[in-house]
């Protein structure tokens, strides 16, 4: 893949610890609404946003279901996880929403070069 | 209940529903089409169904979502739910002059669309 | 080339993260908490950006580990050095 | 010469990050370079309450933003929707939620997130503080 004038947002934290991934997602989804393209890279624990068994409201929070579903609806539809994050947490695709891109941690360090603005939450 | 709780005002003379000080609903669940016309009103609109379909698809969209449509993806669903000829923001601007997703979610008794999108 | 700045220990999920995002030609700065790096030099990522990872001195300074930078032969800059990495690197990403 | 944008996280006196961006800042002035703008996004709304405290001996945060927004004229932007969710809010917004006080004034602008991705395209450098 060659330069890219996409926004890349980095997802790192997961549902129900902090308002992070509230607040990342946030900034995809303006961006998106400005006509930025915008590709999304979950990391770590930030992978668990996208379980598509997630609860909603629960605890008194905003469910993140709904806006991980909603991404299409601003035609953000790159949504890359590494296949090393799912096996260290035990998680295969299966339980994962549709529309997810795998890729190999080492592509990850090309991915960043690619993308010209980045924002890493 | 969402978080803007402070009744401003009533839209109508029972009280039956409040407003808050941007003239959003305070209690969306109390919402219904007389409540929508009542609003419309006040904004010297005259809703016909080419209205009523965008608000339902607002409202359609809500349920799904948990978020009032910016312009962007109310564009988008539109485009899903009626169309292509509708799916433009001409369209939208045309029966919701100003700022559609605004006035849509008012109208629709969604909560406003946060500031920020 | 992107300049990678840390602010956790390592160990950290943000220094994980970060180890998998460093190319070739990057170039890292640890400030704030990431400069207890200066305590571990079996630490991975002094081999993976081998001179091309600097520890904060005013950070260093703070928290009494500016011997221990010196003791351990790890290399230091002042804000001024981060200033002018940032100049030389077109793209930051900040790891937390 | 060179355009700096400045992202800010942190909340102060529980993160490092806000003293490390005001350090950071002036740095890049000291350089002759220019701050296009500070952003403050998630717990870093909070360097914007004007009703900050710490003791008398201590870097006052808000104050320290107001001094470099004095000396050179760097706007200082402020989430609009994290600062409501956490209690931070100017006068004109108080008023539109029905709340009793305030917290956010001048030069501290209340705005949108529109306003990040702005800053981000226009400084040649941007940096995170978090």
């Amino acid at each position: 893949m060659a330069a890219t004038n996409a926004l890349l947002v980095i997802i790192r934290h997961a549902p129900h610890s902090s308002n992070w991934l509230r607040e990342g997602l946030d900034a995809a989804l303006v961006a998106a609404a400005f006509g930025q393209p915008v590709h999304l890279l979950f990391m770590g624990k930030g992978i668990l946003a996208l379980l598509k068994e997630q609860g909603s409201g629960a605890p008194g929070q905003k469910a993140t279901l709904p806006t991980i579903d909603m991404l299409e609806m601003y035609d953000i539809d790159k949504l890359w996880v590494t296949k090393e994050a799912l096996q260290n947490m035990h998680l295969s695709t299966d339980s994962l929403v549709d529309g997810v891109t795998l890729i190999a941690e080492r592509e990850v360090a090309g991915l960043l070069q690619q993308h010209t603005k980045i924002l890493n939450f | 209940m969402m978080s803007d709780q402070k009744i401003y005002r009533y839209l109508d003379s029972q009280k039956k529903w409040a407003l808050d000080p941007e003239g959003y609903l305070v209690d969306q669940f109390k919402w219904d089409e007389t409540a929508a016309n009542l609003m419309a009103e006040e904004e010297e609109l005259t809703l016909t169904p080419e209205h009523w379909e965008i608000i339902h698809v607002a409202r359609d969209f809500y349920q799904r979502y948990e978020m009032a449509p910016a312009m962007r993806p109310l564009v988008k669903a539109t485009k899903n739910a009626l169309g292509e000829e509708k799916g433009r923001s001409i369209y939208l601007m045309q029966l919701f002059p100003g700022s559609p997703p605004k006035r849509i979610a008012r109208l629709a008794g969604l909560p406003k669309p946060t500031n920020c999108l | 080339m992107i300049l990678h700045i840390l602010t956790k220990a390592p160990g950290s999920s943000a220094a994980l993260q970060m180890q998998q995002a460093v190319a070739g030609q990057d170039s890292v700065v640890l400030i704030e908490e990431a400069v207890t790096a200066a305590l571990d030099p079996t630490w991975k990522a002094w081999q993976q950006c081998q001179s091309r990872i600097y520890l904060l001195s005013e950070d260093l300074l703070a928290r009494g580990l500016a011997t221990i930078a010196v003791d351990n032969q790890l290399p230091t800059l002042e804000m001024g050095g981060f200033i002018s990495l940032t100049e030389k690197y077109e793209k930051s990403v900040t790891w937390y | 010469m060179m355009q700096y944008g400045l992202l800010v996280m942190g909340a102060p006196y529980s993160s490092p990050a806000p003293h490390s961006a005001l350090r950071f800042a002036h740095a890049v002035l000291d350089r002759g370079h220019q701050v296009a703008g500070v952003f403050f996004y998630h717990d870093g709304v909070h360097n914007a309450s004007s009703l900050m405290a710490p003791p008398q001996d201590e870097l006052n945060l808000h104050d320290a933003w107001i001094e470099l927004h004095q000396q050179h004229a760097i706007p200082l932007d402020v989430c609009i929707a994290a600062a409501l969710r956490r209690g931070l809010m100017s006068e004109s917004e108080a008023q539109r939620h029905g709340k009793q006080a305030f917290n956010i004034a001048s030069p501290f602008e209340l705005t949108g997130l529109g306003q990040l991705l702005e800053l981000q395209q226009r400084s040649a450098r941007f940096i995170t503080f978090a």
